[in-house]
């Protein structure tokens, strides 16, 4: 891959930021997720609304929290408040977006961070469990999910565990199960390309690939069938001012991009 | 008319406690009097704290965890404990190193966040020497505002149609007044709660700074609460700004001072991580030689007899240190 | 009727302040069951923990409040909180005592402060309905209840409206209608006599007349038929030092005790 | 296996909205952006409150009710208004007498605690005038936190056994987990909610000193929400505290300051009841000639443009000797 200046992480966020609207709510952990949040904040969505699992609702914040709920998130907030008041205001509706990450991803945006293997008591590897994924998956309105190594043995047919819901097994899946209509994911950004969802099938969609990636490679590199736009974009490389800000501003101490 | 139950989990609930028997227990073990419920975390700890109890830990993650508590439990051997892993991470990590761990209801454990997964917890989890029940934050804490509002069951718009859920112990119905499907939970009353504060005075009223996460809930579901503060005050200053008292008296049972007392975790404008020694942790937890993780608790836990000595092999430096990266300021300490 | 020196309503506060226990909790309103309160904190009960339904925990009442939440309830208080969580904390086991009262009550102890007449959508009367009254009843260890124009037209065989419960239709009722175990009124104070409720049957029991009553004129004044105690004491008169502190400290403005 | 319905009350329920609808309203309808919300109380009722809506009362009785705005939904004649009696007392009564109401959920109404009964409800309530379905204060403040949580109903333990149940919407059935049995009740959505407040900044941070009564459940509940604060402050003094935030922004609609907004009530910390305002207004809701209570409205509601002419009306002096009321103090107010 023919990468420049810039590094796959750092594509990934940026491309991830321009996700987010302006004057929109998130609902953010911390990694990769929170540093797409802070530049869309710093660039196009000055008054983007972060709100943190833990209780911190709109900080300032002064450089990039390392824990989910550590004191930055709660850095001049507006309000701090508790967990359980963060999941009902995400169920009444203020919540736009929420940004999730996982360990396997299927065609139908279904999120697995609980455990790899078949044996519920004796898995191969044990994950962290949903912690507020599956909460923010099932009402925040949008699901953004960011997953680097794209490859087939995180993008599969079959998630070894639904940890969080997409769209389940198709078209009204989350209806019939209970969830809010309206809902599910929306993006897919790996460090390949950037996947929408085929509003008929709820199917995963090639919408666009990063510079120097082809429609094969991304091919090659999911376990299922993806579906493809009509245009397939490129996504834009990052900017100076970007990647400035990325080192700068939101990350120097280089905890997500590594020095 | 019938709410038919359309589909239900296997988990297994490990907090036997109901909110009908728990409402009796406290009728007559909980004192409404103004006591003074200064001790020893010691004996705090032994007094309160049983082998096979169901355990729920203040703070989330590495924020505002009761580390003086977990450290106490693991030096006093306590055994098979239940815990909520209701994002749980060295505090849990720590006690299951210890083998104080027989069942984990789990939202989030075994990741350590950006830092990567726990060496101790795969080990257990994975060869199923631990049992596990999943669920949610968000429905760990609808369980405890449950058991805090003494109701045997809530519903809940969260975990449906994942195996999450298949893996819970919840049960889908039908709302009888909408028609809309909906996740009933099961209240959650566990034995003891363990929270780190930032002030508390000796009768147990315990204020907390910034967010709250979820120790207000988990106080009011507990049956018996320990209450670690960084600072003791006086009963005025309480009365001076009760509002701000997350937690009223009548439900502590042993307050103890302790500063410091969520290191290596954050205390929201107090200290922020000692992020090497989580690291150093984590690093000895995940050496295939089992001695590596023995020495390390044998010197933070095993081998001093309390947090102080703890502190005091830390040294003032490095903990004021932590001082100044909480307040973003450039560490300046020598003379 | 021979009352010297003190009147009823001074009697009553006193009788009803003797059945609080020091190191217990209160769930109070306002007026006669308040003062009641008051007066057993400033003499035998100095460690009664008294709780407020709109959220004041433990204040230090510097004068009587006139109004179930206002700013005196809240004095220096240890907590400060939400109607909610006070009904939380009673159903959680942690009050004993519920302070009640109303305008019809049964020998069951049941209680209607929400209308008089048989047609609900046109009473003669309408009242204030359960307010927190039902909860307190129902949530308490113990209910204890101050009723003051003892008569037949208040101790009624039947209260035209149940608002909230005593042991409704008779022992073990109250767990058969999902109530908690070991609840329901324990003492009824009137302005001639003092009640239990006999264990067996649940019925209210005459246990003390005030001074100058006898048995017979509260058999009289009641509409259903009481049991009646092997042996019915008498309470005991107020004294000087109850009638300062009830005039001078608790009610200065006489608020209860108008002047 | 099935939940069955074993009993069920016959009260109608007068809030239409599900959480379900309501949280898609809100996608649409409310701004999750920082925007300026001062208003004119005026427009603010105008704008936010129409006929037929559900209305939800801030404070408790007398204490910290928002009076500025009851007095402004009088005088613009807002009709049909379906309101929870969640212990209202002056606030709802005014609304009564000034013919706005059509239905009201009961907890605690009629009544004027101490001072005795409202002539006014009594006969709209006793000619059936005003339709009604009875609940508690806790099941009123249970139904908010459902509506607040976004669940269609919520488990409680009151109101069981008793004709408050029978005439509720509430239904008893037993919990699929203990067998106990437990009652039922619907969510709670208001339309729109009305609060005052002591402070808030111009975007709708709300802070709230002393007992927050139901406040924080309503506003989350709750499609709209106007208030009225005695303090507008910088944004920077609730982010210096933001742990007193009892309201986030984004759930507010309007923001008006108004100074003693809470008169004749007691707004803790500022100033205590105008006990004879409110025995002149009671006096003439009982009286038997009618033009005496519509003599009252003129002159305070309908004959006046604002609250800041209900003020001057009241005069500096009553008013600041309400503040040494509230502080205990002998009220010494002229030179």
């Amino acid at each position: 891959m023919s990468v420049k200046n810039y590094t796959l992480r750092e594509l990934m966020a940026c491309v991830a930021a321009k996700q987010l609207e302006d004057e929109k709510a998130v609902a953010v952990g911390t990694g990769l997720p929170l540093v797409a949040t802070m530049l869309a904040q710093q660039t196009h969505a000055p008054n983007l609304l972060i709100i943190f699992e833990a209780g911190g609702i709109a900080p300032q914040l002064p450089t990039l929290p390392i824990s989910v709920g550590d004191s930055r998130t709660i850095h001049k907030a507006l309000c701090t408040t508790t967990l359980i008041d963060i999941m009902d205001t995400i169920r009444r509706g203020y919540v736009d977006y929420a940004f999730l990450g996982g360990a396997q991803i299927d065609k139908y945006g279904n999120l697995n961070s609980t455990m790899i293997g078949d044996n519920y008591e004796k898995p191969k590897v044990r994950f962290p469990g949903s912690g507020g994924a599956n909460d923010f998956g099932s009402l925040a309105w949008e699901t953004l999910i960011i997953m680097d190594r794209h490859g087939p043995r995180r993008f599969v047919e079959k998630v070894d565990f639904i940890t969080t819901p997409g769209y389940l097994y198709g078209p009204g899946a989350r209806e019939e199960e209970g969830l809010s209509e309206n809902t599910g994911p929306s993006r897919v950004i790996t460090d390949l390309c950037l996947f929408d969802f085929e509003p008929e099938t709820k199917r995963m969609r090639l919408i666009a690939c990063h510079p120097g990636i082809t429609t094969e490679d991304v091919i090659k590199a999911t376990g299922f069938e993806i579906l493809i736009a009509d245009e397939v974009g490129t996504t834009d490389p990052p900017t100076k001012e970007e990647l400035r800000l990325l080192h700068e501003v939101i990350d120097p101490l280089g905890f997500v991009f590594k020095k | 008319m019938e709410m038919k139950i359309l589909k239900e989990g296997s988990g297994e609930i490990f907090c036997k406690n109901t909110p009908a028997e728990v409402r009796k227990w406290t009728r007559e073990n909980k004192s409404r009097a103004l006591k003074d419920k200064r001790m020893r975390l010691k004996d705090a700890v032994k007094k309160f704290i049983k082998d096979g109890d169901y355990l729920a830990i203040g703070g989330f993650g590495h924020i505002r965890v009761p580390m003086a508590t977990i450290y106490e439990i693991v030096r006093q051997k306590i055994k098979d404990l239940s815990v909520a892993g209701h994002t749980a991470v060295q505090d849990i990590d720590v006690l299951m190193a210890g083998g104080c761990v027989k069942n984990v209801d789990i939202a989030y454990v075994v990741g350590f966040e950006l830092r990567g997964l726990s060496g101790v917890q795969r080990r257990l989890f994975e060869n199923g020497q631990v049992k596990k029940t999943d669920y949610t934050n968000g429905a760990m804490s609808y369980r405890l505002r449950a058991g805090a509002q003494g109701i045997p069951f809530i519903p809940v718009k969260v975990m449906l149609g994942t195996d999450t859920m298949m893996h819970s112990p919840g049960k889908v119905v039908k709302c009888p007044f909408t028609g809309e499907k909906v996740l009933l939970l099961p209240s959650l009353n566990p034995d003891v709660c363990i929270i780190h504060a930032h002030r508390a005075d000796m009768y147990g009223n315990v204020q907390i700074d910034g967010h709250i996460v979820k120790d207000d809930l988990q106080a009011r579901a507990s049956k018996r609460v320990i209450v670690t503060c960084e600072e003791l005050v006086d009963t005025e200053v309480i009365r001076a700004d009760p509002g701000k008292t997350v937690i009223p008296f009548y439900m502590v049972d042993a307050v103890t001072e302790h500063p410091w007392g969520s290191h290596p975790g954050n205390m929201p404008y107090k200290y922020y991580f000692d992020h090497e020694f989580t690291e150093d942790y984590l690093a000895a937890g995940r050496n295939k030689d089992p001695k590596v993780l023995k020495n390390w608790l044998d010197e933070w836990i095993y081998n001093i007899n309390d947090f102080y000595e703890y502190l005091e092999k830390l040294g003032a430096r490095r903990l004021y240190t932590l001082r100044d990266v909480e307040f973003l300021r450039p560490p300046v300490r020598g003379s």
